[in-house]
């Protein structure tokens, strides 16, 4: 360990202004970053010689609701190809506005995990080039994985959309959503017949 | 005799479909139909070679070519009808038709009937024969404009060299 | 008249029957058979009284009841009259094809000889590609009439594939046609029965080895079986043409390939093996190189002819099984190459040197 | 036998409705179709004057035609084609390029 | 020819392949933008198989998430297994018996057998060469046998445990080993005879999905697409656990980064594992497989029904869960696709505060339109086979 301690010194000294805290628990050496600038921040992380965080293991967040402040925390997993070392930056962000500058023009592999993130907590990433949700449906409500998010709460069903693009005439709509019609539509002329 | 009413009968009624199926699709298939029965008519007519030659080529290439292209573009099925254009053309065709109708019937039925013909007319041989003999030049020319086409087919079609 | 009349009518429900049967049994070869090669026990519901042997019988019959006991299924938006009429364009060819294979020579019946093939066109051979030629149809039709990306894609694939692929089969029959100098499938067999030097049979495997390598694999390729199973590719486009098939529809489609199947390798046996003709069998028995004879009554040759044939088509229709089960699928790409770049050109090449070796033999003379 | 003004008949008609496919439709490919047609008809006169002649050149005569077809089918295809690319229609009235 | 043809309009077709198809095993939807059959886009849309796994571990006690884990890659559950329990107790900074490390690096390295296997398998067999892919499935078999006289389960195993594993190897163990590895060589050199010298499958498989070494790092990839580029990252060499670092094994690479080089490298790294565990096997100690601390293990089944202590003591563990410090840690170890990571959070209650999972086929499904950006649409299915997408991962 003794020899790792360096890059935490170098970093603090490097940006006195931008780190907040530095932190080695276990053997993970942990840097806490202003949210402002951080994309200047990676790019020397990942550019600078001495570091060269060249991959970017792993972005996620977590949400320390009632227990910090700011609430969320984003955090960033780097290693380096070179020297075969870990970093941990992780990005505090309030309550209020979460967001904080994309990765993706850094490290392509930012694109999905940034999505997740913004799927799972809700935290916006600014510049990216696609933020959309990725493993949840598009009328999902809330973001699932934030402490005040109830774990056995009711969401709408996925919307049965309508098929475009396998068959061949875009008008077309798959069989079962035309039965299904046909259906209702028989039912309601029922429902109606006997009330 | 039966036979050739049946045929013909059913290849005009195919052939009608031809013009008039609005689908591209059917159309093809229309005049697949009604290329075979004219292949059955060559049959009937002792040209077997000629009859299954034109199966192959016209069923089996050429309408795979059309039926391809349509399948490729897949262009809106339905157009429009024009009347005037709609009128022109079957009144045409009905003059054709009655003007072949008067010209033919102008030859004595005894005239119209057909002498039988030799031992193997219409064999593989004798149309060899006939086709390296007396029409090589031809044959070659033929061979010639079908690179050109394989060539202009290419050129066109294809969206860069 | 009338017993000509019969006697077609006979021969011709003799030879369907056949096909569509021995189209049948294949079905359950292939299951049987990639059972055996993938250490597996494959189709056990079938047997008759714990014997799976008998389960042939068993799932000849199931598998004609499964599927008709299905639904029939016609995409909403698909052309309801091509949807139905692909199936049978897919099936009709590969049964008429057998028309003009001989399965025997000729059976005299008192003063009566009866040859052995259901229709003996002097063009034979120009009639059997005639109908395989009809045989993309199905295919083509079928994809469209499904309106769906994955039948189209499968119908486009098919229809390049089996076009591509004909080509090349024709040239490479041609060779073949030139040793024997006739286009008439009796004929050719008939030759087939001569003995090079005096103990060779002259079978066109022997004369045409380049052609049969061809002419097999551009087979393989119109009867759309691995490695050439792109338009129905199921990994990739679910199943191709017949994506939107079932029931008894689709059984068609089902029916008709192992017809195919069953049809090319009747024709690889008729060019290429001395058809019905076992070696040194001849009309009245056997005449060995050697100079033994032993004579046979005429029932026993065309039973021991007709049953050769049958060993021979049932051979290859086991060498398209084998194939199925041990190669990967080729690529679209991979396919056109192959047909065009390499089987064409060799297919020209096998046409010009069996020219000049004829021309030179004639004139050696 | 069929006497051979009754395929001659029969040609006439086929051809004619060819001729008004040409006139009628508006789609390319079912005008190719159609010119298809007649020359078809034509073919099936050839044949019947070979047969009701007795000699060949009107077989071979037929093969030509086939060639003749072919190759117009291929370079019509490809046209029609590139024509589309180009202007997403197949309606020859739209095709105003080369007129005057 | 000239520039002003190339402006033509393009006839595209927009294909949706999946989320029912029967290539997307793990079920996965691809939006294709196609010219003919060439793809030019392809948008992939994951998510079909979500089940929250991160928030149910935060309803669970520590020793309940290791079921969930099971469920991440069911391919190989037992690197997650390992990987999850090494996790915490990095975090607790509990140090395991030397025969547990050894038992849980032969379970890892069965595991990854299995995996590859299953890749490998399902690629050629979606491939066409269903008979190859039934070899490998079989020898999957054989492992699986193994694995569940071990573990109880085939797939859900659930043999690890905080601390320690479930219980010792069972009796004659190495025997089954050597047997099973005898029967699993010959299959694979069968498969090798069928696929590796097959021109159909070489020709389908390279040059195929080639990603580039650059490309590699940024998208984050890892484990064998890492490899098959030609970067010689293995976690067990980079960051080493276990007893990896006693055992002697090699780290295959490939140079093009192509599907064939996939492949290859993946039939390499099941020699590798072979490797691996014929060694540990000779080199395993006796002893004891869960550490001796009361707080995280659970007691001996004679003392819970014999002792009201151990009663006690087991109804602590079970209700309350066991208690982590509180911090948080990332450990990684190398899974059957590549670095599978956990990011655990504790706040010191019996319960995980928030657990991450790093997932290397979601990563590797990102950067999946730029392998097949350009190929045609048949290549989808090798190239997609050999990432090996495990709908349980990647969607969670």
């Amino acid at each position: 360990m003794a020899e790792d301690r360096p890059i935490l010194e170098y970093l603090k000294e490097r940006w006195p202004e931008r780190i907040l805290e530095t932190q080695d628990f276990r053997g993970d050496e942990t840097v806490v970053m202003r949210p402002e600038g951080l994309r200047e921040a990676f790019r020397a992380l990942k550019e600078d010689p001495k570091l060269a965080f060249n991959f970017l293991t792993d972005i996620t967040c977590v949400d320390y609701l009632g227990k910090k402040e700011p609430r969320f925390e984003v955090v960033y997993h780097l290693c380096s190809m070179r020297t075969g070392r870990r970093l941990r930056v992780k990005v505090p962000l309030p309550e209020a506005d979460p967001s904080v500058e994309s990765l993706t023009p850094l490290w392509h592999g930012a694109n999905w995990l940034e999505r997740e993130v913004w799927d799972m907590f809700g935290i916006r990433f600014l510049g990216h080039p696609d933020l959309r949700r990725i493993l949840l449906y598009e009328e999902f409500q809330g973001h699932p994985l934030r402490k005040d998010y109830p774990v056995n709460l009711w969401q709408p069903l996925v919307p049965e959309r309508e098929v475009k693009g396998t068959f061949v005439d875009d008008r077309s709509r798959n069989k079962l959503m035309w039965l299904k019609q046909k259906f209702s539509a028989e039912r309601t002329e029922a429902d109606r017949k006997t009330s | 005799m039966i036979l050739f009413f049946i045929l013909a009968a059913l290849s005009v009624i195919f052939s009608l479909a031809v013009v008039f199926q609005r689908n591209p699709v059917h159309s093809a298939m229309a005049l697949v139909a009604t290329l075979f029965l004219v292949a059955v008519l060559f049959l009937t007519l002792d040209a077997p070679m000629v009859g299954f030659l034109q199966i192959l080529v016209y069923a089996g290439a050429i309408m795979i070519l059309f039926l391809f292209v349509i399948m490729l573009l897949n262009p809106e099925a339905l157009e429009r009808r024009r009347v005037f254009w709609w009128g022109l053309g079957s009144t045409a065709a009905l003059v054709l038709i009655v003007e072949m109708a008067a010209l033919l019937s102008a030859i004595p039925a005894r005239e119209g009937r057909i002498a039988a013909v030799a031992e193997g007319f219409g064999s593989p041989e004798m149309l060899g024969r006939t086709l390296f003999r007396d029409f090589v030049l031809p044959f070659e020319i033929a061979s010639v404009l079908l690179l050109v086409a394989i060539v202009g087919a290419v050129v066109l079609a294809k969206r860069e060299l | 008249m009338i017993v000509e009349l019969g006697i077609v009518a006979a021969k011709a429900l003799l030879v369907i029957f056949m096909v569509l049967n021995l189209a049948g049994v294949m079905g359950w070869v292939e299951r049987k058979g990639s059972a055996l090669i993938q250490d597996r026990i494959g189709a056990n519901r079938a047997s008759v009284l714990g014997f799976a042997g008998l389960g042939l019988v068993n799932t000849l019959l199931a598998d004609p009841i499964k599927f008709l006991m299905k639904e029939d299924f016609i995409p909403p938006r698909g052309d309801r009259l091509l949807h139905t009429l692909a199936p049978c364009l897919a099936l009709f060819p590969a049964l008429v094809t057998f028309a003009v294979i001989p399965f025997g020579d000729v059976l005299m019946v008192g003063e009566r000889e009866i040859n052995l093939q259901v229709a003996n066109i002097n063009v034979g051979i120009l009639y059997i590609f005639a109908m395989a030629s009809l045989s993309v149809y199905g295919i083509v039709i079928g994809a469209w009439a499904s309106n769906n990306k994955f039948s189209l894609l499968g119908g486009v694939r098919g229809s390049a594939q089996m076009i591509s692929y004909e080509v090349a089969m024709g040239l490479s029959v041609i060779g073949v046609l030139m040793v024997y100098g006739t286009l008439e499938p009796q004929q050719i067999v008939r030759s087939q029965g001569e003995l090079l030097g005096g103990w060779l049979p002259a079978w066109g495997i022997l004369l045409q080895p380049l052609a049969f390598v061809l002419f097999f694999t551009a087979a393989v390729a119109e009867t759309k079986r691995i490695p050439f199973d792109l338009p129905e590719g199921e990994s990739e486009i679910v199943a191709g043409f017949h994506t939107e098939y079932s029931g008894g529809k689709f059984l068609m489609f089902f029916a008709g390939e192992f017809a195919e199947m069953v049809t090319s390798a009747g024709l690889m046996t008729t060019l290429f093996f001395g058809g019905w003709q076992v070696p040194y069998l001849v009309r009245d028995g056997f005449h060995f190189p050697w100079g033994t004879i032993w004579l046979l009554p005429h029932l026993a040759v065309v039973l021991l002819q007709v049953g050769m044939f049958t060993l021979k088509v049932v051979f290859f229709c086991w060498l398209f099984v084998l194939l199925r089960w041990t190669l990967p699928r080729f690529r679209y790409d991979q396919v056109m190459r192959l047909g065009w770049k390499m089987l064409l050109p060799l297919a020209l090449l096998n046409v010009m040197v069996t020219g000049v070796v004829i021309v030179v033999l004639h004139n050696g003379s | 036998m069929v006497p051979l003004h009754y395929y001659l008949f029969l040609s006439a008609i086929l051809f004619a409705i060819g001729a008004a496919g040409v006139v009628i439709r508006r789609n390319l490919i079912v005008v190719l179709m159609s010119i298809e047609l007649m020359l078809n008809a034509v073919n099936l006169t050839f044949i019947a004057f070979a047969r009701a002649l007795g000699s060949m050149e009107g077989q071979v005569i037929v093969f030509f035609v086939m060639t003749v077809a072919a190759a117009e089918a291929v370079i019509g295809l490809a046209i029609i084609i590139s024509v589309f690319r180009h202007r997403q229609t197949l309606d020859p009235q739209e095709m105003l390029l080369l007129r005057w | 020819m000239n520039s002003e043809r190339t402006d033509l309009p393009i006839e595209t077709m927009d294909l949706q392949m999946g989320p029912s198809h029967p290539a997307t095993h793990g079920t996965i939807k691809f939006n294709l933008k196609l010219e003919g059959e060439k793809v030019l886009d392809c948008d992939v849309e994951v998510g079909y198989l979500h089940r929250g796994f991160a928030k149910s571990c935060e309803q669970a006690t520590w020793t309940q998430v290791i079921p969930y884990t099971d469920r991440l890659n069911y391919a190989s559950p037992l690197i997650n297994n390992v990987g999850y329990a090494m996790a915490v107790e990095k975090l607790i900074g509990l140090e395991i018996t030397p025969r547990c490390q050894y038992i849980r690096v032969i379970m890892s390295e069965l595991s990854r057998i299995f995996d590859h296997l299953t890749c490998c398998g399902m690629t050629a067999s979606e491939l066409g060469a269903i008979t190859a892919g039934f070899y490998m499935l079989e020898a999957r078999e054989i492992l699986m046998r193994i694995i569940e006289a071990v573990c109880g389960a085939r797939l859900t195993v659930t043999y690890v445990r905080i601390g320690g594993v479930k219980h010792d190897l069972p009796y004659g163990f190495a025997g089954d080993i050597e047997r099973a590895f005898r029967i699993v060589r010959k299959l694979l050199s069968d498969c090798d005879r069928l696929l590796s010298r097959n021109r159909i499958f070489l020709d389908r498989m390279s040059g195929v999905g080639t990603i580039s070494e650059e490309m590699a790092i940024a998208y984050g990839l890892t484990g064998p697409l890492l490899r098959s580029t030609g970067v010689r990252y293995d976690v067990r060499k980079a960051h080493p656990y276990l007893v990896y670092d006693q055992l002697d094994f090699e780290v295959p690479l490939g140079t093009k980064g192509d599907n064939y080089d996939r492949f290859v490298v993946r039939i390499q790294e099941i020699e590798q594992s072979v490797r691996i565990v014929e060694q540990a096997l000779k080199k395993i100690p006796p002893g004891p497989v869960t550490v001796d601390d009361p707080r995280f293990v659970l007691p001996e089944k004679e003392r819970v029904h014999g002792s009201i202590e151990g009663l006690m003591h087991h109804f602590k563990i079970i209700m309350e869960g066991i208690k982590v410090p509180p911090g948080e840690v990332y450990f990684a170890v190398e899974g059957g696709n590549g670095e599978l990571g956990f990011y655990i959070v504790s706040d010191g209650s019996g319960k995980p505060y928030r657990i991450r999972v790093r997932p290397p086929s979601f990563i590797a499904m990102s950067a999946f339109h730029e392998m097949v950006k350009g190929c045609m649409v048949a290549d989808l299915i090798p190239t997609f086979g050999m990432i090996n997408m495990i709908g349980g991962e990647c969607d969670r």
